[in-house]
């Protein structure tokens, strides 16, 4: 067996720290429900660590794949464990890192199945972490499945509102993209006759014909893409956001759709570049589309829950529309509008979960005034829906501005629609805002506490990353560059 | 072969059929039984058609093997319907048909109408 | 950033001036939410600072010759080029002083007027980032970033006007103002976007430069200019998004006098003299701007002759104002749009901080209300609303007047007289409105005792808040006074801006300036016969006819008509529809293929169920099946 | 003759006589006989172990022993020792039958271990037919007899009939070929190719094979069978009995070999319908072992994808699928048999409230669902990858993705049964189920198990490539 580490293996031990903490999880007692939520903390903690480290230590003159891992794994059908970062994956492991830590704060006060709640939501953040890093098909497709399947438990058993359906549906929902991955994914490695599932050998020009890529990327396209909620699979995310508890809501929405977006970009745009000239003008119908529907049916949600499930569709119409223009800009604008997206409805979702834990209601209707009661929770959630409706300064609008740019150059029709659902998306946030937050105050709420210092670091930290990136754009482009500039240099024309 | 090939394929299918009639229409366990055991004959005649055919001992071998296999199946089928006429005082097929209570699936259809 | 930014002082000057109060805003935000007066003192300076950096920056570069740029780069993707800086020039330096001392002079107000309430430490945030937007906004060396902070006083624009969010009605205000100017905003960066594609990059100077008509077809600079108008529109509270201006008066009345008067909706027209040069080249878009203009302006001019709220009444002559502005830009005059939005800034701010004032003592916006309760002890203020009021209106020797009778020679050079006649029918109409509630407030029917309540507070401490806040009143009353006479240093300093440039020059029409005071006056007269003489019933001409009055009152009608496109096309119409669609459509489909599926799946139990000897014939048949397969 | 290739056939067919001769004196002493069957049973496995290597062949040639059949009566040995492991409460036969039980699963094993290594139509024919008439029996012995005897009945009169075609069909094959060894026919087949008597008789000679592995339309015993039988019995033909099956139909595809459209048109028409009936009538379905018959149905479905890749890749997924259906599929049983200790049958209701009643089973349980409906990084993904791959590789793209639209639909019933036992609330509080130490041990070992031949499974592979070469 031959293994190649290009140095300490990161990538790995990111893997290992959550293997580990779901180990610990197991092994604590059910009833030393602290215990475990600390030992949830620290590693997950842990996992932020590497991914920031990783994000600062990667060498952006260089690009490129770094923090290589190689260990063949199946040898007669060439599948190895590849993990490997570039431009595209470091914002995601870091999202994900972001997500996963605040996510376990979130549920900090959760006090039903503690235990199996955290070793679920580690199964399901190792399956994502996993896919983002990872270099081999296989490997890829597994990972994908390994962060789904967490979610139908995750759901149903801690969720609220029609958890049951939701948990099903999102789960065969999801499941039924995969089904469309695999035969693709395995269509690739016949075609290719390179007897290999590593996609950078696989993505090299000229291994798969037009008819092939085009063939491929369709399943692949709608696959991965049901998973971002692309329109009209969409209807999946906002039933199974509102039902899912907090911090499941939150990697759901921030992180788990970023996985199809994801693999869009790392399989089906990287493999079949073809395909996706060839497919562009669907992608960017159904996003487009998705961007202005989501906005609109957003508008008439009354569930606080359900208008930020509307809005990631909206939102991950975005990426597709990013994803969908062929430039530079727009895949440097839809990955960090992945980016950014996720941790924008972190923080909504985070907000949320504790309005909800408060009040026991996410009825935009039965709440209100809540800015008097709870300032310092209500401001949380309107730095993020600012971000939502795309306010310079956060991290948000300058993700759009590289994705409106990108599609108004490219179609310009379908773009112009795009923008307009800007002010739809003003509109219904700042509906939700005001019929929550703003108004007397209810006296029901009256006696409420707002959000302790110790809980409010989860949103402290998402609100600063937003600003951070809002403010200093440059930080991520430029990682996002050294990924997406050499892969249009090789794309053949 | 003193009667061509073609001919014995006829016959044994023709045997073969009003085996599986017989196995698939009459309301009794035996008969059922003895109509499986034609459908074997059926077969036996076909082996012997081919043994004559390719000059081979083999296909008589067949022969013999299935009857041997054929008592040994309806001792077991014997013992099972005589059984089972003890239990249930019939030998009507119809009567052993209470496993499959038909599933509701109403519950579940609910559910996912919800 | 240029790498000698810390030796080159006129950057750092302006660095420091503009970043201030942005650093104030993290600073109260993060720390000193709970201790208002370190928030105020905190604000107060910065204020301070950005004022002093103005001034200085404004004197440094009196006589500048060429605009100076610089820039850093900020953000870089592909080929899209987004740099972070600084431009100086007259148009630029001239709206930075006016952000900067009105901005001062307001924070200062609010120390008083704001005194005691408990989001004081986040209004001085607020104030503080709204401060560091605009400045940043004025001072924009690229469409893109002035497109940023153009949103981002928008959205400061909307926490100060829904400040007290617990009334409902203020969140509600804010709300729209953030949504109808983003209507306008959308149709803005659809144009910027539009001079990006053919342009390359956004840099002001060369869009204002001749070559873009070369780069551009005519066809699409006309397209892009008229949307980046659309955001003027937006911004300026111009037809037809002009509804917002007035609700916006729910913020406090300092937020009013700096945001929705003198500085953040006269950013639309400075847009419009930034890309100055840039709309000339497309007579289309001028004269739609010419007409969008007149038209804000004669409709804000008829809801504010009718209109019992003071505040509201200022926000009508924002809008018409505003209006005024735009027709003298559109008309060709620089200087007349820079000079009247200068001096409207002193005036309006005046009126509206007397207002405040007013506001502050009495607790009611009601003109006749107000009057009732006896504005007219309160002298200092009395004095300074008549004095703004007689800038408005267009009176000699007041401000006003002179920077009105520039637009007027303007439109007077333009072919059509229609433009002029609307204007002059204008000035009446202002000083008709101005004067109004002057009178109304002057001479009200019946005064109360003269010691029931006396025109300075009592106390001590609300004697130091009334003196905190008419401070401010005077200066601004002088500035009102004073900057008309200002009217040739500014022309020669605005002079050195887009020199290339050849526009028509207005006649210079020796008549105009008396007929515009005639018509003033006769304005001031016709309100004095209906409210200030003695024994006047105190109702304008326009109420005698309720249906008009009505229709003025209800701005006609044209907020009705938006809420119902709201309610009924956009609420109930496509967004139900497409709701219903998710529902009904999509997710019946999702539902009924499970349903379908589960169907089937009773169907294959069934196939599963039969007696043996039925399996037996199934088993046969569907070998017969197969078998056939092969036949076939 | 080296009498040394039969051993392990010998010791299981010694065994079981032994306890053949033991039921018909002395009295019944259920412990002792239990230990005495659980130790034969792994000694078995041992000595099948022992003899993996072994090669030649018996009879006249009509019997090969060669990696292949080692391997799958290894397979088969420990699918016996494992059936054995929980039939410690024997609650659904009476007591005077339990050594009778034992005689005829050791016979059975014997009879599957025969058919895996035969070679011959006669040898094929005749280790079919005892192992299906030791069933047959089986699933009579029953105690509720209503239940037995009528799956009895049926399973009974539905093998006979299938096995008469089977028998029909071999004699159509032997009539227009003249060979009864499988080489011959590979020989001789190619020649016969558009021989419609040939075709029809291939087809029916597979049909005693896919009665065996319940495919389509030869699965009709399957539901009823298994719910009738008592759960250890259906333990046993849903393991053992899947494997033998397997194993032959492999031996007779890759003699059939490549060359043959028509015949893999139709092993592709009945794979799809099979897995498409299975999944969608276990949808309804509320009894567990009826639920896992359909199951079954549906697996056998994607096992024809294998085995009609007719390729190395095919057919070594479909060695390694089988390993790991004997590894999920025992392990739900486990579940059953321990959650129904009363040996009555289990409605998915009844799991309710197992993740308190012992969190153990209830994982068991998960990962075994999971695993049977291929979620990575389950043993149940990894063989349909393998089988998915070799499918792809011949370009029966569709087929995959049908089979993939497939394994969507059967998570469905798959969650339900996670859902019940992670989910719902009993109706009246319900003890905690304590299970010995061994069956904990083995319960982890096979969660274990299946979670590290999904995620490291390239010994497995190894071994059934190995195993595939003798078939090439």
């Amino acid at each position: 067996m031959h293994m190649e580490f290009a140095s300490f293996p990161y990538l790995s031990s990111i893997l290992a720290a959550c293997l580990l903490g779901f180990g610990a999880i197991l092994l604590i007692p059910a009833r030393h429900t602290m215990l475990i939520r600390y030992v949830s903390a620290v590693f997950s903690g842990i996992t932020l660590i590497i991914t920031l480290y990783l994000f600062c230590a990667y060498d952006k003159r260089v690009g490129g794949l770094q923090f290589v891992e190689k260990v063949p794994w199946i040898p007669p059908l060439g599948i190895q464990y590849f993990n490997g970062a570039d431009g595209f994956s470091l914002p995601n492991l870091l999202l994900t890192g972001l997500v996963f830590f605040t996510g376990v704060l979130t549920m900090w006060r959760m006090e039903t199945r503690v235990k199996e709640f955290f070793a679920l939501y580690f199964v399901l953040v190792t399956g994502v972490f996993g896919l983002f890093m990872s270099m081999d098909l296989f490997f890829l497709f597994v990972w994908y499945d390994v962060s789904l399947i967490p979610m139908y438990l995750l759901i149903a058993v801690w969720g609220t509102t029609r958890k049951e359906y939701a948990a099903m549906k999102l789960t065969l929902f999801l499941l039924a993209g995969s089904a469309l991955i695999l035969p693709a994914t395995i269509y690739l490695f016949v075609q290719s006759g390179l007897n290999t599932f590593d996609i950078v050998a696989l993505m090299q020009p000229g291994t798969f014909g037009e008819s092939q890529q085009k063939f491929a990327f369709i399943f692949l396209y709608l696959g991965f893409g049901i998973l971002a909620g692309v329109w009209p699979f969409h209807t999946w995310s906002p039933i199974g956001h509102v039902a899912a508890p907090h911090a499941v809501s939150m990697v759901h929405a921030g992180v788990l759709m970023k996985i199809g977006a994801f693999g869009i970009l790392r399989v089906a745009i990287f493999l079949c570049p073809q395909g996706w000239q060839h497919w562009s003008q669907l992608m960017a119908l159904l996003a487009a589309i998705g961007i202005i529907y989501g906005a609109l049916v957003g508008l008439r949600q009354t569930d606080l829950k359900y208008v930020i499930g509307y809005s990631s569709v909206s939102h991950m119409g975005i990426v597709g529309l990013g994803l969908s223009t062929l430039t530079v800009d727009g895949l440097n604008g839809a990955v960090f509008q992945m980016f950014a997206h996720g941790v924008m409805t972190a923080l909504l979702f985070s907000s949320v979960g504790y309005i909800y834990d408060q009040t026991h209601t996410k009825s935009v209707a039965e709440l209100g005034g809540l800015s008097r009661t709870m300032p310092v929770a209500s401001s949380y959630f309107i730095v993020a829906a600012l971000a939502g409706m795309g306010v310079p300064g956060l991290a948000n609008f300058w993700a759009e501005l590289l994705v409106f740019i990108a599609a108004f150059k490219v179609y310009p029709l379908r773009g112009v629609l795009a923008i307009a659902a800007l002010v739809v998306s003003a509109l219904f946030m700042l509906r939700v805002v005001q019929r929550t937050f703003y108004g007397p105050e209810k006296e029901k709420y009256a006696r409420l506490s707002d959000v302790p210092f110790g809980l409010g670091i989860p949103r402290m930290i998402l609100a600063v990353v937003l600003l951070l990136f809002g403010l200093f754009p440059s930080l991520m482009v430029d990682m996002i560059e050294t990924a997406s500039i050499p892969f249009f240099n090789g794309l053949p024309r | 072969m003193i009667v061509p090939f073609g001919h014995v394929i006829v016959l044994a299918g023709a045997l073969f059929l009003l085996g599986i009639t017989c196995a698939v229409c009459r309301r009794n366990l035996i008969m059922v039984v003895l109509g499986v055991e034609i459908m074997l004959n059926a077969a036996s005649i076909i082996f012997l058609a081919g043994a004559l055919r390719w000059f081979s001992m083999e296909g008589q071998v067949f022969v013999v093997m299935v009857l041997a296999i054929a008592a040994t199946e309806v001792a077991i089928g014997l013992a099972l319907i005589v059984y089972a006429y003890r239990r249930t005082g019939s030998v009507d097929p119809i009567n052993f048909n209470c496993l499959n209570e038909q599933p509701t699936g109403s519950q579940l259809a609910g559910f996912i109408r919800e | 950033m240029a790498s000698c930014w810390i030796e080159n002082s006129t950057l750092l000057t302006a660095i420091v001036g503009t970043w201030a109060p942005f650093v104030t805003f993290v600073l109260i935000m993060l720390f000193t939410r709970h201790r208002p007066k370190t928030s105020a003192g905190l604000s107060l300076a910065s204020a301070t600072v950005s004022l002093a950096s103005a001034l200085v920056l404004l004197g440094g570069h009196w006589n500048l010759q060429r605009p100076l740029e610089y820039t850093g780069r900020w953000l870089v993707s592909g080929d899209i080029y987004i740099p972070f800086g600084y431009l100086l020039d007259p148009v630029s330096l001239l709206m930075l002083t006016v952000v900067a001392i009105i901005g001062f002079l307001v924070q200062f107000y609010s120390l008083g007027y704001m005194a005691g309430d408990p989001g004081f430490s986040r209004y001085f945030a607020l104030m503080s980032l709204f401060l560091w937007s605009m400045m940043c906004l004025t001072i924009s060396p690229t469409l893109f970033q002035l497109y940023i902070f153009w949103e981002l006083v928008g959205l400061s624009s909307y926490f100060l006007i829904g400040f007290w969010y617990e009334k409902f009605s203020a969140g509600q205000a804010g709300k729209k103002a953030f949504v109808m100017t983003r209507l306008g905003d959308v149709a803005m960066f659809l144009g910027v976007l539009l001079i990006l594609l053919h342009l390359g990059n956004l840099n002001i100077l060369e869009i204002d430069s001749p070559k873009i008509v070369g780069l551009m077809p005519p066809e699409m600079l006309t397209l892009a200019a008229l949307l980046i108008f659309g955001g003027i529109i937006g911004k300026s509270a111009q037809f037809p998004l002009l509804t917002w201006l007035p609700d916006a008066m729910q913020g406090p009345s300092p937020v009013s006098a700096l945001l929705h008067s003198s500085t953040m909706v006269a950013a639309g027209v400075y847009l419009f003299e930034r890309l100055f040069p840039f709309f000339l080249f497309s007579s289309t878009a001028t004269t739609v701007g010419l007409a969008i203009g007149t038209i804000s302006m004669l409709l804000a001019s008829t809801m504010a002759m009718v209109s019992r709220d003071i505040k509201q009444i200022w926000a009508y002559s924002t809008i018409s104002q505003l209006g005024f502005m735009l027709m003298g830009l559109d008309a060709g005059g620089l200087f007349a749009g820079a000079f009247h939005l200068t001096t409207h800034a002193a005036f309006k701010a005046l009126l509206f901080l007397c207002a405040g004032v007013f506001i502050h003592q009495y607790g009611t916006n009601d003109i006749y209300d107000l009057a009732a309760k006896g504005t007219r002890r309160m002298r200092v203020p009395m004095l300074c609303t008549i004095i703004g009021a007689g800038a408005l209106a267009g009176l000699p020797p007041l401000s006003g007047f002179f920077s009105k009778e520039v637009i007027l020679a303007k439109l007077a050079g333009l072919p059509n007289p229609i433009w002029l006649v609307a204007a002059l029918l204008g000035v009446f109409l202002t000083a008709y409105y101005a004067f109004r509630p002057i009178f109304i407030m002057l001479f009200p029917p019946s005064l109360p005792a003269a010691n029931a309540s006396n025109a300075a507070p009592e106390g001590t401490r609300h004697r130091l808040l009334y003196r905190i806040m008419v401070g401010p009143l005077v200066i601004l009353a002088g500035a009102t006074v004073a900057l008309g006479f200002l009217q040739t240093p500014l022309r020669n300093f605005l002079a050195g801006q887009y020199t290339g440039l050849t526009t028509a020059g207005g006649a210079h029409l020796g008549w105009l300036p008396y007929v515009t005071s005639l018509l003033a006056t006769g304005g001031v007269a016709l309100t004095w016969w209906e409210f200030g003489r003695p024994g006047a019933r105190q109702t304008g001409f326009v109420d005698g006819i309720p249906v008009i009055a009505r229709f003025f009152a209800e701005r006609w009608y044209l907020d009705r008509l938006y809420r119902a496109i709201l309610d009924h096309a956009v609420d109930r119409g496509i967004s139900a529809v497409l709701a219903q669609n998710d529902t009904r459509v999509i997710d019946g489909s999702i539902d009924g293929i499970s349903r379908g599926t589960v169907l089937a799946g009773r169907l294959a139990a069934l196939i599963n169920a039969g007696m043996i000897q039925y399996r037996l014939l199934m088993i046969f048949a569907a070998t017969v099946l197969l078998s056939l397969y092969f036949f076939f | 003759m080296n009498w040394l290739l039969f051993t392990p056939e010998i010791y299981y067919l010694l065994v079981s006589l032994l306890f053949l001769g033991a039921s018909m004196g002395g009295r019944a002493t259920p412990g002792t006989d239990y230990i005495a069957a659980l130790s034969a049973a792994a000694v078995g496995m041992a000595v099948t172990a022992a003899a993996v290597k072994l090669e030649g062949s018996l009879f006249a040639g009509s019997y090969r022993i060669d990696l292949l059949s080692q391997v799958f009566k290894v397979i088969l040995s420990s699918a016996l020792f494992l059936v054995l492991c929980i039939c410690a409460q024997l609650n659904g036969i009476r007591e005077r039958h339990r050594r009778d039980f034992y005689c005829l699963l050791f016979l059975c094993t014997v009879a599957m271990m025969m058919l895996v290594s035969s070679v011959h139509l006669i040898s094929i024919y005749l280790s079919l037919e005892l192992s299906s008439y030791s069933l047959y029996v089986l699933v009579a012995l029953r105690k509720n007899a209503n239940l037995g005897l009528e799956a009895g009945i049926k399973y009974f009169i539905i093998g006979i009939f299938a096995s008469a075609m089977m028998f029909f069909g071999m004699g159509m094959v032997y009539a227009s070929t003249g060979a009864g060894y499988l080489e011959e026919l590979t020989e001789v087949l190619p020649g016969f190719v558009h021989d419609p008597l040939l075709m029809l008789g291939l087809l029916l000679t597979l049909s005693g094979f896919f009665f065996k592995l319940a495919v389509f339309p030869f699965h009709f015993w399957a539901p009823d069978v298994y719910q009738g039988s008592m759960n250890q019995v259906a333990a046993y033909i849903a393991t053992a009995s899947k494997v033998a099956a397997i194993g032959i139909l492999l031996r007779v595809i890759a003699v059939l070999g490549e060359g043959n459209a028509y015949l893999i048109q139709v092993l592709a028409v009945l794979s799809i319908v099979s897995m498409t009936l299975g999944n969608l009538a276990a949808i309804v379905e509320h009894d567990v072992k009826r639920l896992l018959a359909y199951s079954t149905i549906a697996h056998a479905g994607y096992v024809l994808i294998g085995v009609l890749s007719a390729s190395a890749g095919g057919y070594s997924g479909t060695v390694f699928y089988a390993m790991a259906l004997l590894l999920m599929k025992f392990t739900v049983f486990l579940v059953v048999v321990q959650v129904a200790s009363a040996g009555g049958n289990l409605r998915i209701e009844q799991l309710a409230g197992l993740h308190r009643r012992s969190p153990l089973l209830a994982m068991a349980l998960l990962v075994a669902a999971f695993s049977l409906a291929g979620i990575p990084p389950t043993v149940g993904f990894t063989g349909k990858f393998l089988v998915f791959t070799a499918a792809m590789q011949k370009g029966y793209f569709t087929l995959v993705l049908i089979g993939m639209i497939n394994v969507v639909i059967s998570l469905y019933y798959y969650l339900m049964m996670v859902r019940a036992a992670y989910l719902l609330k009993p109706d009246e509080a319900l003890p905690d189920l304590h299970l010995s130490l061994p069956l904990r041990t083995l319960t982890g070992a096979l969660v274990a198990l299946m979670l590290v031949a999904g995620s490291f499974p390239y010994p497995f592979i190894q071994a059934a490539n190995a195993a595939v070469r003798a078939l090439m």
